[in-house]
């Protein structure tokens, strides 16, 4: 089934890694996966599959967690990264926007955004450049600059943490489930301005998301996790089109979209799972 | 594959419900504690009941009392051996004021005023939070210590404040060899811990964990947070006053309320937190952890230093005692955070795998 | 569908609730009947959340009244909303994360539980007897939940998507009459939505609860919910039956986009 | 080759808020057994063989020393000094249930001056009331001779040891009509603002200090920042070594304490000791200049009298045996050291003369005022016994009552001997 | 009235000096959310290490030159072999570090330089200053004015630094979270090392006046209990609380110590002195029921 590894020079790539949580628990059982310089690959997956993991484990921050990634090496522009700390990966533009938001409650909105850069040293004037970027991006959040964090809206928190992250100016991001609990216009809006980035500063993306349709819509590719472990992979455009993944992942069956009022109690087995 | 449940299937939740569901820790248990009443008695010495078991029973009880409060219902107390201290000089005064009364029965009023201290001294965790409440805890610390110093009826009017636990007597019977007592307090030990391990997985211990997990979702599940909270105060005020009682009459036989110094409230939640926070076998754990490993280093230093003609003083052996016993604590910490119950569960479930890795 | 939708039983009226200077929710009124599935959607802090606050007690709003099966109700704590048998989901899960799946879900019955801790701690009579019959209960909501390969692992370590279907089980183990619903299935793919979906409506059927739904995926909002009421920047802006709101010309400017 | 062995039993402590006390008092205490081992092969060719054991000054674990080293005293036991009021407290029942004696020098369960009913515990030289009564008897002469209408502050540390005096002074206040003023300080005393402005405004003719560790130099600096004269302040004996006043500086001079052991190496047994224990390198401290410091002094005294006490015993229950718990009791219930045993053993004037019974536990209850020149502790008056008649009464109330609470039949000490 | 302001001021005096450890607590909590039970270990490592370099022959300055070196390389070893491990792990179980520290430091300080108590001289006598003695009949010493002048420096550089600087807001994200900290590439590790340093200076600081003041000893260490109410009272994560908290609690306690113990003895009889030990922490925890985050603390959010 290996049918990208010869596409475009591969930016980021991992092989092979197995991670274990507490010493006990396997979760990814030999995941490897490649993300192409300037392109969007979307990583998709049912809950618990692996996905979270997958990318706490290339952006470090596992350990926090108690987490080990004991097998397999994980590339960045060629060159190991596995043991690099999460500001060494920052700094090279490797960022991860973390699932559950995550910001930091007590600073407001603005500080933030401001956080976000910290890695980079730059002038004022760049800093609030980027900061009207964000905020160009996210009116929403202009208007709660001064708000705690802490005390916004779920919506609003994780256009916080997305936004944060743009501070950083990224090469890489590495987004988990960005769209989770957003309205759909804003849903539409970050996809907008994932591609947006991508084909203006050439930031690829790598993003983990339970919304397999807008998903696949704006990734160039896809790889599916089940159970820790990559079953599935290709095109987006290909597997937009796979019966498995429209009938499991895009709630499609041959006769269209089924209201949700309708579907049955039953749960027909994955193929690939058994 | 040592330690398998494979096999072991519950066909009614009351089975699955039991105490201890696994029948390899079931037996061992049962081990444990015919260990404890039969096997000990016979064969340990005075030594070992008098400077090691009770002490253990007894700070065992104190961190089971202490795990309660922080360990389930999420509340950090630094005021621990104060509560003890309450413990202690209630049961004194019980047993010199009230004619007759049978010494078991001290021991529970003594618990009970402990308990009545700790809902005071609780009021303000309603408003009050994490490390915040921990220092305030402290004031109960400062406060009742002080108390017992100033208030000379508590201790009989002795210049001092020092007072000295009067004999033990059950139904006719002297428990005065270090074994008696031993004894004595291993049943109550037993017991409460038996107790405590009920609650705590029971209706009582679950509300005590939603509140410690969260409590703004516990209130709106049901709970009530101000008796939750309170509740959690008094039953580990409770055990604390019991095993301040014990201190007195089991253990040292004369205290002084400045005995029961801060120190020792440290010392209690060291055991809570090297134990595991939230769990009943740690608080045993941590007791036996804390407590033992000064004895070890003490005795194994000065050996060690020995054997490879190490010239240190008195003084050097002393400090690296602490030292290491500092390192020890950071060590565990950094392998298991969560304590060493955690580190044997896992421990178990490695077991449970073995010989393979997955 | 069998179900008949009912009277009123809880009607807000001209509720406004500010946080110092943020109007969280400007003069809304809105009622919910019995048995309905009733939903609130609108743009990212537009209120819907505090909407769900005010409604089970965790927020008192400054102006307004709240009638619950007729009555006023006066300020309330929030453990007194579970009294009145209404339960709830959070939008940031809200699970007990150092307890095990089935003691959180248990803890769901904890208002319907009599025992004293005495009890608890001799594990006698009583309390023994309502473990067991609560603890059955429980497993019922397991298995319709199909989370029994779960139940005993600490809820921290499970993702998102199934803490998510636990909070639903801590809810529904304490048989509401009305369930708040915020956002049970952000982070869920479509056919974990399904299932959600399914046993949302199967909740509404079976046992006849009453659902508030927060939601942001249309296609689950248009398809399950009875009515819809729209909020947007703490005001309401539509409220009716969903092909109403879905042609709403303020909605689809304010929320929904073009794209629907 | 088996010879006999003396054992003693050491709870001692080096580390901590206290460590540096007992340091010295314990390298005091243990050179002076080396030393009579080296000198004199022993007591009549006993050796003295010891264990330490750590305290860190806290009761629980002195318990657990004590039971740790029990066993091995079963055969012989030198007097166990735990130089703590609070693990002395918690080990009385214990020591005479063990038949050990216990010894509590200038420290510990004051009452037990009443042998009759505490057999096994030994407050010898003297007590925390008798050195209390002493100091006024000081004071009252440096005031010409009446106290009548004068001032005198009691700053004490706020604990069992600070408040052990208070009856004795009540009891001199009123025999000696002198106003007393108490003032306690919290534990550990490292702030005292509040207390020493209050003198400031009560303005005492002298003001009597009990205080321990930190509390010490805290106070001199205190009395110095409100211009208190040190010269005015006497100190009980913990609070009068080294210890407590170099810290405090030039604040300290001027500054008196009672003792019962003078500092300096002029006492030819300090002198020798580092002569011999030093010289052949075995001695016990690691920092040499203790050595003829105050509490280092006391530990040697501690020792000098333990030693004694196995000589006395050996004297009657066999020369050259080594002495179980009881013997050694019996030893130090009748010490008498008179100025001539103190010369022969080079301790003129470390110690004041002492004479035990079954009735008197502490046998001397003499002090000297000693007052720091800013250097060393000199000397500033003869030994003072307190007042005997006013103040043992008071020990046989207390001991009485504790006899009932406890349930024990006291001996008869006319029948002792 | 005279004695009254008298006692006022003294104790304003000494909460300064409280007010001085209390900072190093708010440092590190600020940094990492967690309670550095070590710090009164620290402010006595720093002042034994001033003596004992100066008792090995160096002057003061170049002792105190040295004893920040060791603070310093104290501070980055503990994030590299202790805090570095504990990333985002339950506050209870860094503050359990801290213990282990704590007692680390306690074998390892006297060790080194001995455990004998000290006098340090740094050459401010702590005597009443005549002129005001003299016209006001007031004991005010000088020592304490330049304490006060210290702990104002302090308070203000350090409140700048938070408030201003891109360290500042990091510290207080990483307070908030640890792992979101990391993950937007806040180096944990450098903050966390800088910051143990400057909680180490701070110590050196309080262990020069309190070790000036009281001599230098093992009691140094409970210096940090005089520190906690004014935490509380000041709030955990502000620094200009850690100064207001101290003067409140100086003044008041001092007060107390004065006037209420009179007023027991009329109710109960006895005397109800040394009532500085706890009256501080009843008057904090008396202060939280009002505003349970402190004076300037920042508020605990639970939303759901
Ligand atoms: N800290 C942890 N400790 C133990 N197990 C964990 C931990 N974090 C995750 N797991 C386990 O690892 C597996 C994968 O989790 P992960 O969060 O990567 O899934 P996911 O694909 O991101 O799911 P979701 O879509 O729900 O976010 C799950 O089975 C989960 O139980
Ligand atoms: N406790 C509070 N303190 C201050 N502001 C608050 C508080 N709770 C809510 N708000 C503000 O009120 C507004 C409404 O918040 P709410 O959480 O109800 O939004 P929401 O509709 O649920 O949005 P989302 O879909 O993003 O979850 C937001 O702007 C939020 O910042
Ligand atoms: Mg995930
Ligand atoms: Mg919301």
């Amino acid at each position: 089934m290996n049918t990208q590894a010869a596409t475009a020079e591969n930016y980021l790539s991992i092989n092979n890694i197995e991670v274990i949580y507490d010493h006990v628990i396997l979760v990814l059982k030999g995941v490897s996966l490649a993300v192409p310089k300037g392109k969007i690959v979307a990583l998709l997956g049912a809950n618990g599959a692996g996905k979270s993991t997958t990318l706490k484990a290339i952006s470090n921050l596992l350990r926090a967690e108690r987490g080990d990634v004991t097998k397999g090496s994980v590339e960045y522009k060629g060159q190991r990264i596995d043991q690099l700390s999460p500001n060494e990966l920052v700094k090279r533009g490797v960022i991860q926007v973390m699932e559950g938001r995550h910001c930091f409650g007590h600073l407001t909105i603005e500080e933030n955004l401001l956080t976000g850069a910290y890695t980079r040293s730059i002038s004022r004037g760049e800093l609030k450049d980027s900061l009207e970027k964000v905020y160009h991006y996210f009116p929403r959040l202009k208007t709660r600059r001064t708000s705690q964090a802490g005390y916004t809206s779920g919506g609003e928190q994780q256009m916080c943490a997305i936004g944060r992250a743009l501070m950083a100016n990224p090469e890489m991001v590495l987004l988990d489930e960005p769209s989770m609990g957003l309205a759909p216009q804003i849903v539409e809006e970050i996809f907008e301005i994932v591609k947006d980035l991508n084909a203006r500063e050439q930031v690829s993306f790598l993003l983990a998301e339970q919304n397999t349709m807008v998903a696949l819509r704006y990734a160039d590719f896809g790889y599916i996790l089940e159970n820790g472990r990559v079953v599935m992979e290709g095109d987006a455009e290909e597997l937009r089109t796979n019966e498995d993944v429209k009938e499991f992942y895009l709630g499609l069956s041959s006769a269209g979209r089924k209201s949700f009022k309708d579907v049955k109690h039953y749960r027909r087995r994955k193929r690939w799972l058994s | 594959m040592l330690y398998r449940e494979a096999g072991q299937f519950k066909t009614s939740y009351a089975a699955d419900q039991q105490l201890f569901p696994i029948r390899q820790d079931r037996i061992g248990l049962l081990l444990l504690l015919a260990l404890a009443f039969v096997g000990v008695p016979m064969f340990a010495s005075e030594y070992w009941f008098s400077a090691i078991l009770i002490p253990f029973l007894i700070f065992s009880l104190a961190a089971l009392g202490l795990n309660i409060l922080t360990g389930y219902a999420g509340q950090l107390s630094l005021g621990t051996a104060a509560f003890m201290a309450v413990g202690a000089y209630a049961a004194y005064n019980f047993q010199l004021r009230v004619e007759g009364m049978p010494i078991l029965v001290s021991f529970i009023c003594a618990g009970l005023t402990a308990a009545g201290v700790g809902i005071l001294f609780g009021l303000p965790s309603l408003r009050i939070k994490g490390f915040y409440l921990a220092v305030a805890t402290l004031a109960a610390q400062f406060f009742i210590v002080w108390c017992l110093t100033k208030f000379p009826w508590l201790s009989n009017n002795s210049s001092s404040g020092v007072i000295s636990a009067q004999n033990i007597e059950i139904l006719g019977y002297a428990f005065d060899t270090p074994r008696d007592k031993y004894l004595l307090v291993l049943a109550i030990v037993v017991l409460l811990a038996l107790a405590a391990k009920n609650m705590v997985r029971s209706t009582t211990g679950r509300a005590w964990m939603a509140v410690r997990d969260m409590d703004v979702a516990a209130s709106v599940i049901g709970i009530r947070l101000m008796r939750t909270k309170l509740l959690a105060f008094a039953v580990s005020s409770f055990y604390c006053g019991v095993a301040g009682a014990l201190y007195a009459y089991c253990y040292l036989g004369s205290v002084e309320p400045d005995g029961f110094s801060l120190d020792m409230s440290f010392r209690i939640l060291f055991m809570v937190i090297i134990g595991g926070v939230g769990s009943i076998l740690g608080s045993f754990l941590g007791a036996a952890f804390i407590l033992l490993l000064p004895i070890f280093l003490d005795i194994a230093l000065p050996f060690f230093a020995g054997l490879f003609g190490l010239p240190f003083s008195s003084a050097t052996v002393s400090h690296i005692q602490i030292l290491v016993f500092g390192a020890l604590i950071m060590f565990f910490l950094i392998v298991e955070p969560h304590g060493l119950a955690r580190l044997w569960q896992i421990a178990k479930e490695k077991l449970r795998l073995w010989p393979f890795p997955h | 569908m069998s179900k008949q939708i009912g009277e009123v039983i809880l009607d807000l009226q001209n509720i406004s609730l500010r946080f110092g200077g943020v109007k969280a929710l400007t003069d809304i009124s809105f009622d919910v009947r019995e048995h309905e599935i009733r939903a609130i959607i609108g743009p990212n802090g537009a209120g819907k959340s505090s909407m769900l606050n005010v409604i089970n007690g965790v927020y008192h709003p400054q102006e307004g009244k709240v009638f619950w099966r007729g009555s006023e109700r006066r300020k309330m704590e929030p453990h007194m909303a579970a009294q009145q048998n209404i339960a709830r989901t959070f939008q940031n899960i809200a699970l007990f994360k150092g307890m095990s799946v089935l003691d959180n879900i248990m803890t769901g019955r904890i208002t319907k539980m009599k025992s004293t801790f005495l009890e608890h701690a001799l594990w006698f009579g009583r309390a023994r007897q309502e473990e067991l019959e609560h603890r059955k209960k429980v497993e019922e909501v397991i298995d319709f939940l199909e989370i029994q390969h779960i139940r005993k692992t600490p809820v921290g370590r499970l993702p998102y998507g199934l803490q998510k279907r636990v909070e639903l089980g801590r809810a529904l183990a304490a048989e509401p009459k009305m369930l708040l619903l915020d956002e049970p299935m952000a982070g869920m793919n479509v056919e974990e939505k399904q299932d959600m979906c399914r046993f949302i409506l199967d909740v509404n059927d079976q046992f006849g609860t009453t659902i508030v739904l927060i939601e942001h995926d249309m296609g689950v909002v248009m398809d399950i919910s009875d009515r819809v009421v729209v909020l947007d920047y703490g005001k309401k802006i539509g409220d009716g039956v969903p092909d109403e709101v879905k042609n709403n010309e303020d909605v689809i400017k304010a929320y929904l986009g073009a794209g629907h | 080759a088996y010879s006999a062995e003396q054992f003693f039993p050491i709870p001692s402590y080096r580390v901590g808020a206290y460590g540096a006390n007992g340091q010295a008092f314990y390298g005091g205490f243990i050179d002076y057994l080396n030393y009579v081992n080296m000198k004199d092969k022993g007591v009549n060719g006993v050796t003295l063989t010891w264990e330490e054991c750590e305290t860190e000054y806290n009761n629980a674990k002195g318990v657990e020393c004590y039971e740790r080293m029990k066993g091995k005293a079963a055969q012989s036991a030198g007097p166990i000094h735990t130089m703590s009021t609070g693990i002395s407290y918690a080990l009385i029942d214990k020591s005479a249930q063990d038949k050990l004696p216990l010894a509590m020098m200038g420290y510990g369960r004051t009452d037990a001056v009443d042998g009759s009913v505490f057999p096994y515990a030994f407050p010898l030289v003297t007590t925390y009331q008798m050195q209390a009564s002493a100091i006024v008897k000081f004071v009252k002469d440096k005031l010409g001779g009446s106290l009548a209408g004068k001032k005198i502050v009691y700053l004490y540390h706020d604990s069992a040891y600070g408040k052990e005096a208070i009856v004795a002074l009540n009891a001199e206040a009123g025999l000696n009509k002198f106003e007393l003023v108490q003032i306690p300080v919290a534990h550990p005393g490292n702030e005292q603002g509040a207390q020493w402005l209050k003198i400031r405004q009560e303005k005492p003719d002298f003001v009597i200090f009990w205080g321990w560790g930190v509390m010490n130099q805290t106070a001199l600096k205190a009395a110095q920042k409100v211009g208190f004269p040190r010269d005015k302040m006497i100190g009980s004996w913990w609070t009068g070594s080294e210890e407590d006043v170099i810290p405090a500086g030039e604040a300290a001079k001027g500054y008196m304490a009672a003792t019962w052991n003078v500092a300096g190496k002029q006492v030819p047994v300090i002198a020798d000791i580092e002569k011999v224990v030093y010289g052949a390198g075995k001695g016990n401290l690691q920092d040499k200049g203790k050595i003829g410091t105050i509490l280092y002094n006391r530990g040697v005294s501690a020792a000098v009298l333990s030693v004694e006490a196995i000589r006395k015993a050996q004297d009657k229950f066999g020369k050259g045996k080594a002495m179980n718990g009881t013997q050694v009791a019996w030893g130090l219930e009748n010490l008498d050291i008179t100025d001539a045993r103190l010369k022969a053993l080079g301790a003129t004037n470390l110690l004041p003369t002492i004479k035990t019974s079954c009735s008197n536990h502490e046998g001397s209850g003499k002090v000297k005022i000693q007052q720091w020149d800013g250097a060393k502790w000199v000397p500033v008056s003869d030994w003072i016994e307190g007042n005997k008649g006013l103040i043992h009464p008071l020990f046989e109330a207390s001991a009485k009552q504790y006899a009932k609470e406890k349930g024990i039949t006291p001996r008869d000490c006319s029948k002792e001997k | 009235m005279e004695f009254f302001l008298e006692v006022l001021i003294g104790g304003l005096l000494s909460g300064v000096m409280y007010a001085l450890v209390a900072l190093g607590f708010v440092l590190i909590y600020k940094a990492s959310g967690v309670f550095n039970f070590a710090q009164g270990a620290m402010v006595y490592l720093a002042a034994l290490s001033v003596v004992g370099i100066m008792e090995w022959g160096a002057p003061l300055w170049l002792a105190v030159i040295l004893a920040f070196a060791i603070m310093t390389a104290f501070g980055i070893a503990t994030e590299k072999f202790v805090l570095r491990k504990l990333v985002n792990q339950p506050p209870i179980a860094l503050f359990m570090a801290t213990i282990g520290l704590t007692f680390f430091i306690e074998g390892l300080a006297p060790m080194i330089f001995g455990s004998d108590p000290r006098a340090l001289d740094i050459g401010i006598v702590d005597e009443p200053i005549p002129w005001i003695l003299d016209n006001w009949n007031m004991v005010i010493s000088k020592f304490d004015l330049i304490a006060a002048g210290v702990a104002a420096v302090l308070v203000t550089v350090l409140a700048l630094f938070f408030q201003y600087t891109r360290i500042g807001r990091a510290l207080r994200a990483v307070a908030d979270d640890h792992q979101a900290a990391l993950s937007i590439g806040i180096p944990l590790q450098h903050i966390w090392a800088i910051v143990w340093g400057v909680a180490g200076f701070v110590a050196l600081v309080a262990g020069m006046m309190w070790g000036a003041r009281n001599g230098v000893q093992f009691a140094l260490t409970f210096t940090a209990l005089k520190a906690l109410p004014v935490l509380i009272l000041g709030g955990f994560t502000s620094v200009p609380g850690a100064i207001v908290g101290g003067l409140i609690i100086g003044a008041s306690e001092k007060l107390a110590e004065i006037y209420i113990p009179p007023v027991m003895q009329d109710l109960f009889g006895g005397n109800f002195g040394g009532i500085e030990g706890w009256f501080p922490y009843v008057l904090a925890l008396l202060f939280l029921l009002v505003r349970p985050e402190g004076l300037f603390g920042e508020r605990h959010i639970d939303r759901v």
